[in-house]
């Protein structure tokens, strides 16, 4: 196992990190299930190389306008969870990525079923950045990224989100525009997805409808879910964990797919919460109690000392 | 017949039925009044097994219900006319009153009750092909009786059978209440309509915020001054 | 064109096979149950087996549905039922697992080669005007229309069936008049699993084929049909079955190379659900 | 003096059933108003027309003679109407802290404006506190609706819509199932909210309560206002008598 290996398997796990707790924003925070995520990540990842590749955009200016063009089309998919809800969205989602998916394979502008080659690695000072450093600018990202979603969890839209998730009713009453906010939650989040389009595009420099379909989607919401929906950890240790996984499994090289599906099944039916959720096992075993109480009891007793 | 004692009943935390013990003899018609939220809904659905926990005892026919699942309670003939009617409105008329006689095996046995059931209800009889939303209000009530009555109850409880009925259909269903406990049928009536439950009742148990705070014959009840102060206005 | 309606038939009526269990569960669980497609090729699988070593259709028939009602059973009682009270994606998410783990489980066991499942019957072929249909078309029709014949029959004519019609309205009343929900849910299941069994036996008889990897359509594609058709309603599930499979087999005869047939499913799914939010078949809010 | 709320021929049914049939009525300055009427009356419709869940078919609605008939339910709490929901609708997971600031962020999340990333949620703890000792509950703040009983999430409820600095507070069975020592602090809840000046439209089945609190009654029956006046007038209507308290 070389360094070079190693590189570019932290390289995927940054990525996951990404659409993890970009998928986050829409799911866990705002409550909304959506089963197409990988279709903003392919959006992100082809704009990107048609811009940098056709348009002769910079990474640096293809990653923004690929994050804008997501995130625009994100909002498309926030104004049709107005309409439509609970599981008819989660199954229109499916939908969304499949026929995203389609379009890229069947149109000769995006390269039809044999994908875009070529797209090149990013220049930095004019030089060409290695494959080590391109790690580092991945987890620049992701520092990025969940600085991000910090600052929404402490925000008000962060809240907003929230309690729409919790009870749109009473949020309503509350003074609060659940489809605005909706809208905003489906952008932002698939504009993070798109920033994980890019990262990956430039990283494998050849991408391939393939690499964005259902299956893929499906890979991101169990990260989260095993992780901890919600949360910040929850999401970043999940995507690490069954990012980093199939690769721990690689000794059992024939029972790869069968041990992971396992450890799926395993940990929703035994860990519904998450597995770093806030009544998680390895958390009440670490403090003792759950976070929450933990942390409520750490405020009080420092209101008490005031 | 049925015998409850020391009943709290609970919905996660909340404890909606505190300490409640009551009893309801052979025959006779019983009623629970009090306000909405009093817990007299609770109570019934504790009866059947309905409730999240419950704690304390509660007997029918000698056999303590401890353990007993909702469905055998039933089978021993413990039937419901629920709050709300609750008929199932994508089942014909006749389907509901399958669903209520559902124990009985016996067709003829089945058709003898429906001919009972079709006497005291002559319109359901007319619709019986109808779907139960097609129904108007008062006559899914009747359904809902109907449908408690069809599968020989030992025991009939009723929870709000006044509500959002016109007052002539308010009328003839505590007309029909008074009839069918004449035939000899023991009833536990919940109402929020006091004034009318405690004419057709023997006995009342008066319930406030979860707990028994009366309980006396349906006359001495009615001539209670603070009854009628509290719910039979003035 | 006759023949890709009578194509178009075959493939929907399929569908509609698999859905069908599919809309079942949803109806009593509201589980989203993905796991149904493994249920699917463990039918085909266990009907292949069967069929090698007994060389009776019948039979293989017989005994997938009642492996795959076990199988059914199994996922009900030690994966959803203790997970009913959790958030509506986790047994979702479980559900996806148990299927990634079949999937493999299948490819263990059976080899990750197509095995081919060759069924000789009386006759060829029958020729009407042109248009010709296959005696093993003409099995799948039977088989389909035997399958929710009896699945109709079942659920309005009998007691047990009724009472499935009441719990998937309003659980709570059901209980109210003495349903055992439990067996209710059970009964769901099996009657689920093992259509999907047979719906399996048939995809292979169909494409003479078994793979492990044949439930991954179906495990999306069928959401498709199930949302189309109203999510819990049992006749806009075979409508949509019907409708999708005749909408692919037409459009891709002859719109083809526009859009693979796949994608058809899901954009009239979409197109619809827009227009009506609660499915052809669903009820209005 | 123009009302703080005023229905006129408000109208509604769902699939063919009358609901309401042409209500009005008016709920005065510093006022308690007391709805009541048998289940099914449609008072809990008339609630939700008013705060814009669903649009009436007819009428209007004018809270401080401005027309807000048919505006998004949002709007309407922007407006001035803090409501509470018969079957409590708490934010479950978020501690009442968040459960009363998500009734503040309205100033702070309009449009698309960058302060929708401030985080100064903290600094509005003084006023959650207030809010919360309103209601009595401010040493509740970090905990979950969940973790309290039924009578202090509906207390939370309370002091949720009185974060909105309502005009009008629309309370739904603020009493139904409470228990006795839930209910007396509640009772003086509402009544301190109305020396403070607040108006209170009130729906309650529990009729010692609303004789105790309210200054005048409607009485609604198969959505039509059967009678309306003080507390002794209703109570000796022989109508209402009738219909609901039972003859």
């Amino acid at each position: 196992m070389g360094l070079g290996y190693l590189t570019t398997i932290g390289t995927f796990v940054g990525i996951y990190i990404i659409l993890t707790l970009s998928l986050n924003i829409i799911s866990g925070y705002a409550g909304q299930i959506s089963l197409g995520h990988a279709a903003f990540f392919g959006i992100g990842a082809y704009t990107s190389a048609l811009l940098t590749l056709k348009a002769g955009f910079s990474f640096w200016l293809a990653l923004p306008a690929a994050m804008i063009i997501a995130g625009f089309i994100g909002a498309g998919v926030g104004i049709i969870s107005l309409r439509i809800k609970g599981d008819f969205l989660a199954v229109t989602t499916i939908g969304i990525n499949f026929v995203i998916v389609t379009v890229f394979e069947y149109s000769d502008f995006f390269g039809g079923a044999y994908g875009i080659m070529g797209i090149q690695y990013p220049m930095l000072f004019g030089l060409k950045i290695s494959k080590f450093y391109y790690l580092m600018l991945v987890f620049f990202f992701v520092v990025v990224t969940a600085f991000f979603c910090f600052l929404i969890s402490k925000s008000w839209i962060g809240l907003a989100l929230e309690t729409i998730r919790e009870d749109e009713d009473a949020a309503e009453a509350s003074g609060l525009n659940c489809a605005k906010f909706k809208i905003i939650a489906f952008a932002m989040g698939c504009a993070f997805a798109g920033l994980g389009g890019v990262l990956y595009a430039h990283f494998m420099r050849f991408i391939t409808p393939n690499d964005f379909t259902f299956p893929v989607s499906i890979t991101i919401v169990a990260m989260m879910v095993v992780g901890g929906m919600g949360t910040i950890r929850g999401p970043i240790l999940g995507a690490l964990l069954m990012a980093a996984l199939p690769e721990l499994l690689r000794p059992l090289a024939n029972y790869r797919l069968l041990f992971y599906g396992g450890l799926i099944v395993f940990m929703t039916r035994f860990q519904p919460q998450g597995l770093f959720g806030e009544n998680a096992f390895i958390i009440k075993k670490l403090f003792g109690q759950n976070l929450r109480a933990a942390f409520s009891k750490r405020n009080r007793a420092g209101g008490e000392e005031i | 017949m049925l015998k409850a004692e020391n009943l709290s009943v609970y919905y996660g935390a909340y404890r909606a039925v505190a300490d409640l013990s009551f009893e309801v003899g052979q025959a006779e018609l019983v009623t629970f009044i009090g306000a909405n939220g009093a817990g007299k809904s609770s109570t019934i659905r504790a009866i059947l097994g309905l409730a999240d926990r419950i704690e304390g005892e509660i007997w029918f026919d000698g056999q303590n219900l401890k353990n007993v699942p909702s469905h055998e309670r039933v089978k021993m003939g413990i039937r419901i006319v629920p709050e709300g009617r609750k008929i199932f409105p994508e089942l014909t008329v006749l389907q509901n009153l399958q669903m209520g006689a559902y124990f009985i095996k016996e067709k003829a046995r089945f058709n003898r009750n429906l001919d009972w059931v079709s006497e005291l209800f002559p319109i359901l009889i007319e619709r019986k092909n109808q779907l139960g939303h097609h129904l108007s209000g008062g006559e899914q009530q009747m359904l809902a009786i109907a449908r408690a009555l069809i599968g020989e109850p030992k025991l009939l409880l009723i929870d709000e059978i006044s509500m959002g009925l016109m007052p002539i259909a308010v009328d003839k269903a505590f007309e029909l209440i008074k009839q069918v406990n004449a035939e000899g049928m023991t009833i536990l009536l919940v109402e929020q309509n006091a004034k009318k439950a405690l004419t057709v009742a023997k006995r009342g148990y008066v319930l406030e915020t979860g707990r028994i705070v009366l309980q006396d014959t349906a006359s001495n009840l009615q001539q209670n001054p603070l009854i009628k102060k509290a719910y039979l206005g003035g | 064109m006759l023949q890709q309606v009578v194509n178009g038939i075959i493939i929907g009526s399929l569908y509609a096979l698999i859905a069908v269990g599919l809309t079942m569960v949803y109806g009593i669980l509201r589980i989203l149950h993905i796991a149904h497609a493994a249920v699917f090729v463990s039918g085909a699988y266990l009907g292949l087996l069967v069929y090698t070593y007994t060389q009776s259709l019948i039979l293989a028939l017989i005994l997938a549905a009642v492996g795959c009602s076990i199988f059914g059973w199994l996922i009900q009682r030690f994966l959803y039922t203790p997970l009913l009270t959790e958030a509506r994606i986790v047994p979702l998410i479980a559900s996806v697992g148990l299927f990634i783990l079949c999937e493999d489980l299948f490819r263990l066991l059976g080899g990750p080669y197509i095995r081919a499942f060759k069924v000789d019957l009386w006759f060829d072929k029958l020729i009407f005007f042109d248009t010709v249909v296959t005696a093993h078309q003409c099995l799948i029709v039977i088989g389909t229309a035997a399958c929710l014949v009896s699945v109709y029959f079942l659920i309005n004519r009998t007691k047990l069936g009724l009472a499935w019609q009441a719990t998937a309205q309003d659980m709570d009343t059901a209980k109210a008049m003495g349903i055992n929900i439990k067996q209710v849910i059970n009964f769901n299941f099996i009657i689920a699993s093992s259509i999907a069994a047979i719906a399996g036996v048939l995809t292979a008889i169909n494409y003479n084929s078994v793979l492990p990897t044949m439930g991954s359509v179906p495990a999306y594609k069928m959401f498709a049909i199930v949302v189309l058709g109203g999510l819990g309603s049992i006749p806009g599930t075979i409508a949509a079955g019907l409708i999708i499979g005749m909408a692919e087999t037409i459009m891709s005869a002859y719109f083809g190379f526009i859009m693979p047939r796949d994608a058809i499913a899901f954009s009239a799914m979409i197109l619809i659900l827009i227009f009506r939010p609660q499915g052809l078949f669903g009820k209005g809010v | 003096m123009t009302p703080i709320l005023r229905i006129e021929d408000l109208s509604k049914s769902f699939g063919g059933v009358k609901a309401l049939k042409t209500v009005s009525l008016d709920v005065g300055h510093n006022e308690i108003l007391g709805l009541i009427g048998p289940n099914g009356a449609g008072k809990t419709t008339l609630f939700n027309c008013v705060c814009g869940v669903f649009p009436p078919e007819s009428g209007r609605v004018l809270l401080k003679n401005k027309d807000i008939t048919r505006q998004p339910t949002h709007r309407i709490a922007h407006l001035g109407i803090g409501r509470t929901f018969q079957i409590v609708k708490p934010f479950k997971n978020l501690s009442l802290e968040r459960n009363i600031l998500a009734s503040l962020c309205k100033d702070r999340t309009k449009g698309l404006s960058p302060i929708m990333f401030g985080t100064g949620l903290k600094k509005h703890r003084q006023e959650v506190l207030r809010l919360l000792n309103l209601v009595g509950l401010e040493e509740y703040i970090d905990q979950t609706p969940m973790t309290l009983p039924l009578g202090h999430q509906k207390r939370m409820e309370i002091s949720r819509a009185l974060a909105l600095h309502p005009k009008l507070l629309m309370l739904d069975e603020p009493f139904a199932g409470l228990s006795q020592e839930d209910i007396t602090p509640l009772l003086q809840v509402i009544k301190n909210l109305r020396s403070e000046g607040l108006s209170i439209l009130l729906i309650e089945h529990n009729i010692p309560y609303v004789m105790e609190l309210c200054d005048r009654l409607v009485v609604l029956n198969f959505g039509e206002v059967l009678c309306e006046g003080t507390c002794e007038d209703v109570q000796s209507d022989s109508r209402v008598i009738e219909a609901y308290l039972g003859s």
